[in-house]
C-alpha cells in the first residue's frame, strides 16, 4: 500500500514539468483564422490576441491583436511555419471565426477544412464565413470599435444578428462539415465584407473616430455545390432560406397594408417542418411553417381595434412570405440547381428505398421537385398601443 | 487467503456494469455507426438482448460449481492437464486484453488530451493504480467501484442532460434502413465487447460472492445497465453528430462532450468528462488484470497472488506498447481476429464445458475430488 | 530493509519489559513489617525528591505506635490531610487504647480503616509497587510500624483547569462544556449525560513510567463485543514507557499507521462522546488530556459536527454538504487550477483565458512552482499563527498572507489568480470540523498538485482513484473506513451526506453495531402528531 | 543505457519490497514464480527501452485465426 503511494509520488516528481505542459503566457491565443489561396499555396492568416493589451492594467495603447501570415502547400504546414514569425505557438483552442477567401471558396473548401476537423485542439464550434470580393487576410486586418478584439466583434455580431435578423445565418464548422458530407444537402455560408478604406482600417486610428474608416459587415449567404462556392443569394433569398430551414429565431418583416403603406410584423417564433414524400413515383416536399408574431409598426391606415384586421394582416403576411419562399426556391431550383435546404435528406428520411434510387442524380430531381409551401401566421399582440398615432395626425 | 474474500451482490452488480461499459463507451458507437449508420442504436439494443443470453449461459455454468472460479471449473470438468491448458489460454486472453485496454486509454489520452506525452508514461501511471487495486484485493476494488460509479453516473447524467438540447431526431431517421442482416452482423462486435468478454468475471463469480441467487440477478442486471448506457450513448452520438460523423470519429462520445453548450455557460467541459472514460476503462482493465493474475496463481496452485502483481504489471505495460503498432492495426485486429478470439474463449469454451459436463456429469458427481486439485 | 529495522530494535532491547528495570528493582516486593525499613526503601527509591513528604508520627494512647504518613506535596489535598488524617490520628484517637499486638484479629490497620479515618476512599496495600503508583498519583500513604500493610487514602487534589468551552470544536448551538485534563472529571461529564447502568467503564494503567490511567467506556449491550474485545486486546498489547496524551494511544492502537487518514476519532466534547456511545462506539479516556478517543472511526464521522444534530435538519444537511464540498476544494483547487491552465486551456472560457494570460505575462515561474510557493508560504504562515500567542496569532496570519500575496502580485512574481486560488483553498481547509481530516487533505493537496503538473486532469483522476482505493482499503477496528458509502448501506445514509431529523434515526449504524439496533421503537410516534383539520 | 539503469533500479526496489515477506512466510513456489516473471518483465522492459522489436502476440493470434477469418470472409461475401 504505502509503497504504491510512495512510488506514485516519486514518479510524479520525476515527471513534473514535461511534455504537454504549456503555460498560458507561452500561447498565442488565436481567435480568428483566415485561409486564402495565393497562387498554388494556402495562405493562412491568424489573428492572435495580445493579452496585456486587452486587460485593464498594463496596456500600452497598441492594438489588441496581432496578425501572422504564412503560406504552405497544406494548411498544417502553413500554420506550423508561422512559428518562424510568431514568438509563441499558435493555439487554436479558442478559435471563434474562420474566414475563407472567396477565391478559395470557388475552388473548393473541403481540403482546407480537413486539418481543422482532425486536429485535437480545435473545437469545431467556431463560425465559418466567406470573405466576399476580398482576401480573408484583409478581413482580419481591421480594427473594430466596442469589441476591441476584431474576432470577437465578428463572432458576437453574427450571433446577435442571427437572433434578431432572419437574413443572416451562423454556421459552425461541424454544421458545415455535416452539410458537406451529406448526400441530400448542400452547404451555405454567410459572407463577410469589408467596407471603406482598408489602409486606415488596420491601424488603431480606425477606431478613434466615431465613424470608422473601415468596417466589416456581414453579407448574404454563399451557396455551395459540393464544396465549391457557386453564387451568392440576395437578402430576400437568404430570408427565404432561413424560413425553410427553420433557422429563424426572431426577425421583422415589412408587409404591405391592405390599402397602401407598410406595416411591420415582428416574428417572435417560427417553426418550419419539411416533409418529403413520394407521390406517384415523383418526390415531393411539403413545407409547413408556423409563425407567431406581433404587430410591430403600422405606417398605414388600418383599424387595429377591429377583429378582422388582424386576420387580414395574417393573410397578407402568409401570402408575402410564400412569395419570398417561392422566389428563393425558384432561384435555387432553376438557376443554381443545388439543394441547400436538405430536401434530399427529407426524402431519405421518409422513403429510404426510393431515395437510394434517385440519390445519384438528385440535382436533376431537385430542380423538378414539387414543393408545397404552407405558412400559418398567428398575430398575438400589437405592442403598447392599439391604433397608430398616424390616425390622429392625419385628422 | 483467497477464500475469505467476499463481496456482496450489489458490489458485483457495479463491477459488472462498469465492466460492460468499459471500452464500449469509447469505441462502440463508432464501430456500430460504421456498419449500421443511423441504426447503430438499434444494433446496441439488439446486442444487449443477445448479450443477456450469453450472460445467462455463464450463470448456468457457474451455478453447478458455486464455490469455484472459472479456472477451477475448467480443471474440474476437463481434467487436470487439459483444463490447465485451456485455462492458460483463458489467462492469456485476459492478460492480452488488459494490455490492450491499457493501449486504449493511452491512445485516447494521446489523441485528445496530451498528444506529446509518451504513451509509456500514461500507461505506467494507469498500471500503477491497477496494480495497486489488485494488490489491495477484490474487496477494495469493489468498494472503490461503489464510490467511483457515483462519479461515473453523475458525469454521465450531466453528459446526457447537457447534450440533450442538441439532439436532432432527423439524424436517426430513417429508422431501420440498415436491415436485419447488417444489424445482426454488426451486433457481433458489440456483444463481444460488452458480454462475451465478461467471461473473465467468472473468476470472481460465483466464488467470491456471498449470495449466489442474488449475484446471478446482479450479473444480468449489471450487464443490462451497461447495455442501456451504451444504447443511450450510441443514440446520442448518432442523433447529435450524425451517422457519418459518428463513424468517422475515433471516439464519438468524446466528441459529444465537446458539443455541450448550455447557454454559452456550461461548455468546454470535455476534459472533465474524460474522467468518465478513465473510470470505466480503469475498472475493466483492473478486472482483466485481476482475472489473469488470479488465474496464473490458481493454475500454479500458489497460496497468494499478490507477489505476481508487480512483475505482471511491468509485462502488461510493455505489451501495451507493442501489441498494436498503430490505431489502424488495432481497428483491423478488433474487427477480425479479435472477434474470433473472444468468441472462441468467451462463448465456445463455456458451451464446450456445458456439453462436457453434461456427458461426464455422473462421473464427476461420483468422485468430486478425482479430477480436481 | 524491513527486517533489518526489526532486528535493530531487537538488538537494542534484548528483553521487552526493560524500561521498568531501573525504576523498581524491588518490584512486586511486599512491604516489610518494620516501618523504618519501609521508609528507608522509599527514600532509596525516590531519591531526595523534595516534593515527597515523609512524616513520622506516633499514635495511640501513649504514643507507642510509630506510624508514617507519606504524600506528594502539591498532589495531595493538604487541608483534608490535616483535618481528617493528621487530626484523627494524632488527636481524636489519642484516648483510645491502641495496642500493638493485643490479638492477631485486632488488626490496627483495619481499626483505622473501619473506625477511625473519616475519609472516603481507603484501600489496604501490601505491595510496594502499588504504593509508589498511588503515592505518585497524589494519594496519602499511612504505614504503621509492625504491619506489613499500609493504607492508601485517596485525597488527591491539585490545581487544574476547570470545565471550559472546548477550543478545538466550537459550536454555535450546543453545550459549552469540554473535557478537562482530569480523567475523573471526564468520566463524570459522560456519566452526567448517560445515567445508564449499562454504561461501563474499564480502567487500565498504561505506561511503565507514566502510569497513565486509561478508561475504556462503552454501553454494554449496544457496543459490539468483538470491537470491545479488540480494543482491550490492543490496549493490553501496548508496552511502552510513557503515555502523555491520547495521541500516543491513538498511534499505538490504530490500524494503518502510515495512512494520512486517522482511523481513530478524537473529541473534546462530552456530548459527542455520549452520542457516539449511544451509537455503539467505544470511548477511550486518557488521564491528562481533554481529548477522548472514539473507535471505530469512519471517514464520514470526520465531517460531522455536534451541531448538525442540534439545528434544523435542512440547515444541518446543507452545512454538512458544504463541508464535503469545501474539503473537495481544499484538496483539489490548486491542482485543478494547474491542470486547467497548463494542460487544458481549452476548458477556460474565452474571456477568462485572455485575462489569465495577461496576468501571467512576466511571471517568471511555471504555474506549478507558483502554486507550490504560495501554498508553502501559506502553510508556514498558518503554522506560525497557531504557535504564536493567541492574541496576535490570527491577526498575524491573515495580515501576513495578505501582505505577501499582494506584494508578490505587485512585484509580478505571482499572478493574482493564483493568490485567489490559494486563498480559497486555505479558507476551505478551515471549514472541516476535524483537524485530522483537514491536515490529511492539506498534505495530499501537494501530491495532487504534482500529479496535475505532470499529467493534467488525467493525473488528478488517477490520483483520485488511488486515493479512493486507499480509503476503501482502510479499516477501523474491523469496520470498513468508508462505510456506509462503501460498502453502501441505504439505511445509514440518514446520517452520511445529509442529516435526517432525529425522529427518523431509529436505527443505529449497521456496521458499527450488530446488536440492539433499534433506537426508537416506533418512528411515527416520535414525529409530531398530525394536526387535526 | 539510462533507461535500463532505471528499470534495474525499479526492479531492485520491487525485490526489496516483495522478497522479505515471502521469505518470512516460506512461500518458495511463489518466490520462484515471482522471480521468473520479474526476469521476464525486466527483460522485456529493457528490450523495449533499448528500442528492440518485441514479438507481438497479436500477430500470433492473427496467424492462428487466419483460416477461420478467411472462411468467414468468404461466407459473408
Amino acid at each position: 500500500m504505502k509503497q504504491c503511494m510512495f512510488g506514485l509520488l516519486i514518479l510524479s516528481l520525476f515527471l513534473t514539468g514535461c511534455w504537454d505542459r504549456r503555460e498560458l503566457n507561452e500561447l498565442a491565443i488565436t481567435l480568428a483564422i483566415g485561409i486564402d489561396k495565393v497562387e498554388d499555396e494556402y495562405q493562412v492568416t491568424t489573428q492572435v490576441v495580445v493579452p496585456s493589451e486587452v486587460s485593464m492594467k498594463g496596456s500600452t495603447g497598441s492594438t489588441t491583436v496581432a496578425l501572422f501570415t504564412a503560406s504552405g502547400e497544406t494548411v498544417y504546414e502553413a500554420i506550423r511555419r508561422m512559428t518562424k514569425d510568431s514568438p509563441r505557438k499558435i493555439y487554436p483552442g479558442h478559435l471563434r471565426m474562420l474566414v475563407i477567401g472567396e477565391e478559395l471558396a470557388q475552388e473548393g473548401i473541403g481540403k482546407s477544412l480537413e486539418l481543422l476537423s482532425r486536429d485535437w485542439e480545435l473545437r469545431p464550434d467556431f463560425y465559418v464565413v466567406v470573405a466576399k470580393d476580398i482576401p480573408a487576410k484583409e478581413i482580419l486586418n481591421v480594427t473594430t470599435a466596442i469589441e476591441s478584439i476584431p474576432a470577437n466583434k465578428m463572432f458576437n455580431s453574427l450571433k446577435m444578428s442571427e437572433k434578431a435578423w432572419a437574413g443572416t445565418h451562423s454556421i459552425t464548422l461541424h454544421e458545415l462539415i455535416a452539410d458537406l458530407t451529406s448526400d441530400g444537402k448542400e452547404a451555405v455560408l454567410t459572407g463577410i465584407q469589408l467596407i471603406g478604406n482598408k489602409e486606415i482600417g488596420s491601424s488603431k486610428q480606425n477606431v478613434e473616430t466615431i465613424s470608422p474608416a473601415a468596417r466589416i459587415k456581414y453579407d448574404n449567404l454563399a451557396v455551395f455545390k459540393e464544396d465549391k462556392l457557386v453564387s451568392w443569394l440576395t437578402e430576400k433569398e437568404s430570408r427565404g432560406y432561413s424560413d425553410i430551414t427553420n433557422s429563424v429565431k426572431t426577425t421583422v418583416t415589412p408587409i404591405s397594408c391592405p390599402k397602401e403603406g407598410k406595416a411591420t410584423i415582428e416574428v417572435i417564433q417560427s417553426n418550419s417542418d419539411v416533409k418529403g414524400n413520394i407521390n406517384n413515383g415523383k418526390p415531393e416536399v411539403d413545407i409547413n411553417i408556423k409563425v407567431e408574431g406581433n404587430v410591430g409598426e403600422v405606417e398605414c391606415k388600418i383599424n387595429l381595434t377591429k377583429l378582422g384586421t388582424i386576420d387580414e394582416l395574417e393573410k397578407i403576411y402568409e401570402k408575402e412570405v410564400i412569395e419570398i419562399i417561392n422566389e428563393t426556391l425558384d432561384t435555387l431550383q432553376k438557376q443554381y440547381k443545388t439543394d441547400i435546404f436538405g430536401f434530399g435528406e427529407a426524402i431519405h428520411r421518409s422513403n429510404p428505398k426510393e431515395w437510394n434510387k434517385m440519390k445519384e442524380n438528385w440535382d436533376e430531381e431537385f430542380s423538378n421537385l414539387t414543393v408545397n409551401v404552407k405558412v400559418d401566421m398567428k398575430l398575438h399582440r400589437t405592442g403598447t398601443i392599439n391604433n397608430s398615432l398616424l390616425e390622429k395626425i392625419k385628422d | 487467503m483467497m477464500q475469505n474474500v467476499k463481496i456482496n451482490s450489489y458490489q458485483f452488480l457495479i463491477l459488472v456494469t462498469l465492466f460492460s461499459i468499459g471500452t464500449s463507451i469509447l469505441i462502440v458507437p463508432s464501430v456500430l455507426a460504421t456498419a449500421a449508420k443511423q441504426d447503430a442504436w438499434i444494433v446496441a439494443i439488439f446486442g444487449t438482448g443477445i448479450g443477456l443470453l450469453v450472460i445467462w449461459l455463464f450463470c448456468t455454468l457457474a451455478q453447478w460449481f458455486p464455490h469455484l472460479t472459472f479456472i477451477q471449473v475448467t480443471e474440474k470438468i476437463l481434467g487436470k492437464w487439459v483444463g490447465k491448458a485451456v485455462s492458460l489460454l483463458f489467462v492469456f486472453m485476459s492478460f492480452i486484453y488488459a494490455s490492450s485496454l491499457l493501449f486504449y486509454s493511452g491512445t485516447f489520452l494521446n489523441t485528445h488530451l496530451m498528444p506529446n506525452t509518451p504513451m509509456v508514461a500514461l500507461n505506467i501511471l494507469m498500471a500503477i493504480i491497477i496494480v495497486m487495486g489488485v494488490r489491495l484485493g477484490l474487496e477494495t476494488i469493489a468498494r472503490s467501484a461503489e464510490i467511483l460509479i457515483l462519479f461515473f453516473f453523475v458525469l454521465f447524467l450531466f453528459l446526457v442532460l447537457f447534450i440533450s438540447p442538441e439532439v436532432k431526431f432527423e439524424n436517426v431517421q430513417p429508422v431501420y434502413e440498415a436491415g436485419t442482416r447488417t444489424i445482426v452482423q454488426s451486433s457481433l462486435s458489440f456483444i463481444e465487447v460488452t458480454s462475451v468478454n465478461a467471461i473473465v468475471l467468472l473468476m470472481i463469480f460465483p466464488a467470491f460472492i456471498n449470495k449466489f441467487k442474488q449475484a446471478k440477478k446482479s450479473f444480468l442486471i449489471g450487464n443490462l445497465i451497461g447495455g442501456i448506457v451504451i444504447i443511450i450513448l450510441t443514440f446520442l452520438s448518432v442523433s447529435v453528430l450524425g451517422a457519418d460523423n459518428t463513424a468517422a470519429e475515433f471516439y464519438p462520445s468524446y466528441e459529444l462532450a465537446k458539443r455541450i453548450n448550455l447557454g454559452d455557460f456550461i461548455q468546454r467541459i470535455e476534459a472533465l468528462m474524460a474522467a468518465l472514460w478513465i473510470i470505466a476503462l480503469y475498472f475493466k482493465t483492473t478486472l482483466y488484470f485481476y482475472a489473469s493474475v488470479l488465474g496464473i496463481a490458481q493454475i500454479l496452485n500458489l497460496k497468494d497472488y499478490r507477489p505476481l502483481t508487480i512483475p505482471l504489471g511491468m509485462i502488461v505495460v510493455v505489451l501495451s506498447l507493442v501489441i498494436y503498432p498503430n490505431v489502424v492495426y488495432q481497428q483491423n485486429w478488433n474487427a477480425t481476429t479479435g472477434i474470433f478470439f473472444s468468441y472462441s474463449i468467451g462463448l465456445f469454451l463455456p458451451l464446450l464445458l456445458v456439453v462436457v459436463y453434461a456427458i461426464r456429469k455422473k462421473q464427476l458427481k461420483k468422485s468430486p475430488e478425482s479430477s480436481s486439485v | 530493509m524491513w527486517f533489518l529495522k526489526k532486528k535493530n530494535i531487537k538488538e537494542l532491547n534484548p528483553s521487552p519489559p526493560s524500561p521498568s528495570q531501573a525504576v523498581a528493582p524491588q518490584k512486586k516486593d511486599a512491604l516489610k513489617t518494620s516501618l523504618q525499613q519501609n521508609i528507608q526503601t522509599l527514600k532509596d527509591t525516590l531519591g531526595e525528591s523534595s516534593d515527597i513528604i515523609i512524616r513520622e508520627i506516633r499514635i495511640g494512647k501513649e504514643g507507642t505506635i510509630k506510624a508514617g504518613i507519606i504524600y506528594t506535596d502539591g498532589l495531595t489535598d493538604t487541608p483534608s490531610l490535616q483535618n481528617f488524617i493528621l487530626e484523627t490520628l494524632m488527636l481524636d484517637i489519642k484516648g483510645i487504647e491502641l495496642q500493638k499486638k493485643t490479638s492477631p484479629e485486632q488488626n490496627l490497620i483495619s481499626i483505622l480503616k473501619d473506625v477511625a479515618l473519616t475519609v472516603g476512599e481507603i484501600k489496604e496495600i501490601t505491595n510496594l509497587d502499588v504504593l509508589f503508583t498511588s503515592l505518585l498519583s497524589g494519594d496519602t500513604i499511612i504505614l504503621i510500624d509492625g504491619y506489613a500493610q499500609g493504607l492508601i487514602i485517596s485525597n488527591k487534589h491539585w490545581v487544574e483547569r476547570g470545565v471550559t468551552e472546548p477550543a478545538a470544536q466550537t459550536v454555535v448551538r450546543g453545550p459549552r462544556e469540554g473535557f478537562t485534563e482530569n480523567l475523573r472529571v471526564n468520566t463524570a461529564l459522560i456519566r452526567r449525560k448517560l445515567k445508564d447502568p449499562n454504561l461501563w467503564m474499564e480502567s487500565k494503567i498504561i505506561g511503565t513510567r507514566t502510569k497513565t490511567n486509561i478508561a475504556i467506556v462503552y454501553i454494554n449491550g449496544i457496543a459490539n463485543d468483538k470491537i470491545v474485545k479488540e480494543v482491550r486486546l490492543r490496549l493490553d498489547r501496548i508496552n511502552i514507557d510513557g503515555i502523555l496524551e491520547s495521541g500516543n494511544i491513538e498511534e499505538l492502537i490504530q490500524d494503518s499507521p502510515y495512512s494520512p487518514f486517522s482511523t481513530v476519532y478524537n473529541t473534546e466534547r462530552p456530548d459527542v462522546v455520549a452520542a457516539a456511545l449511544i451509537e455503539g462506539r467505544i470511548a477511550i479516556l486518557v488521564d491528562g488530556t481533554p481529548f477522548v478517543l472514539l473507535v471505530p472511526a469512519l471517514f464520514v464521522q470526520f465531517f460531522q459536527s455536534a451541531e448538525d444534530y442540534y439545528v434544523r435538519t435542512v440547515i444541518g444537511s446543507l452545512i454538512r454538504l458544504l463541508r464535503f464540498f469545501a474539503s473537495g476544494i481544499s484538496l483539489l483547487a490548486p491542482a485543478l487550477f494547474i491542470a486547467i491552465t497548463t494542460f487544458h486551456q481549452s476548458m477556460l472560457p474565452p474571456a477568462l483565458i485572455i485575462s489569465l494570460a495577461a496576468q501571467r505575462e512576466g511571471v517568471p515561474f511555471p504555474a506549478f512552482i507558483e502554486a507550490v510557493i504560495m501554498e508553502v508560504t501559506f502553510e508556514i504562515l498558518r503554522e506560525a499563527g497557531v504557535r504564536m500567542p493567541r492574541s496576535i496569532g490570527s491577526a498575524m496570519s491573515i495580515v501576513g498572507a495578505f501582505v505577501i500575496g499582494t506584494a508578490a502580485v505587485e512585484a509580478g512574481i505571482i499572478s493574482a489568480m493564483m493568490v485567489i486560488v490559494v486563498s480559497i483553498t486555505a479558507i476551505s481547509s478551515f471549514v472541516s470540523p476535524s483537524y485530522d481530516i483537514a491536515i490529511a487533505v492539506r498534505m495530499l493537496r501537494f501530491a495532487f498538485m504534482a500529479l496535475a503538473a505532470s499529467f493534467g486532469l488525467f493525473g488528478i483522476t488517477v490520483g483520485l482513484i488511488a486515493l479512493i482505493l486507499h480509503l476503501c482499503s482502510l479499516r477501523s477496528f474491523g469496520v470498513p473506513y468508508m462505510s456506509p458509502i462503501a460498502p453502501f448501506n441505504v439505511s445509514d445514509q440518514k446520517d452520511t451526506f445529509i442529516v435526517l431529523p432525529i425522529w427518523k434515526m431509529f436505527t443505529r449504524p449497521r456496521l458499527i453495531n450488530q446488536q440492539n439496533r433499534v433506537r426508537q421503537q416506533d418512528s411515527a410516534s416520535a414525529k409530531p402528531a398530525p394536526t387535526k383539520k | 543505457m539510462l533507461k535500463s539503469m532505471g528499470i534495474l533500479l525499479i526492479a531492485t526496489a520491487i525485490l526489496l519490497i516483495e522478497v522479505p515477506p515471502l521469505l518470512e512466510k516460506k512461500y518458495k513456489k511463489e518466490l520462484l514464480v515471482f522471480s521468473i516473471l520479474l526476469v521476464i518483465g525486466v527483460g522485456l522492459s529493457i528490450a523495449q527501452g533499448l528500442g528492440k522489436t518485441i514479438p507481438n502476440p497479436m500477430d500470433l493470434l492473427t496467424y492462428m485465426f487466419k483460416p477461420l477469418n478467411d472462411v468467414i470472409a468468404h461466407l459473408s461475401k
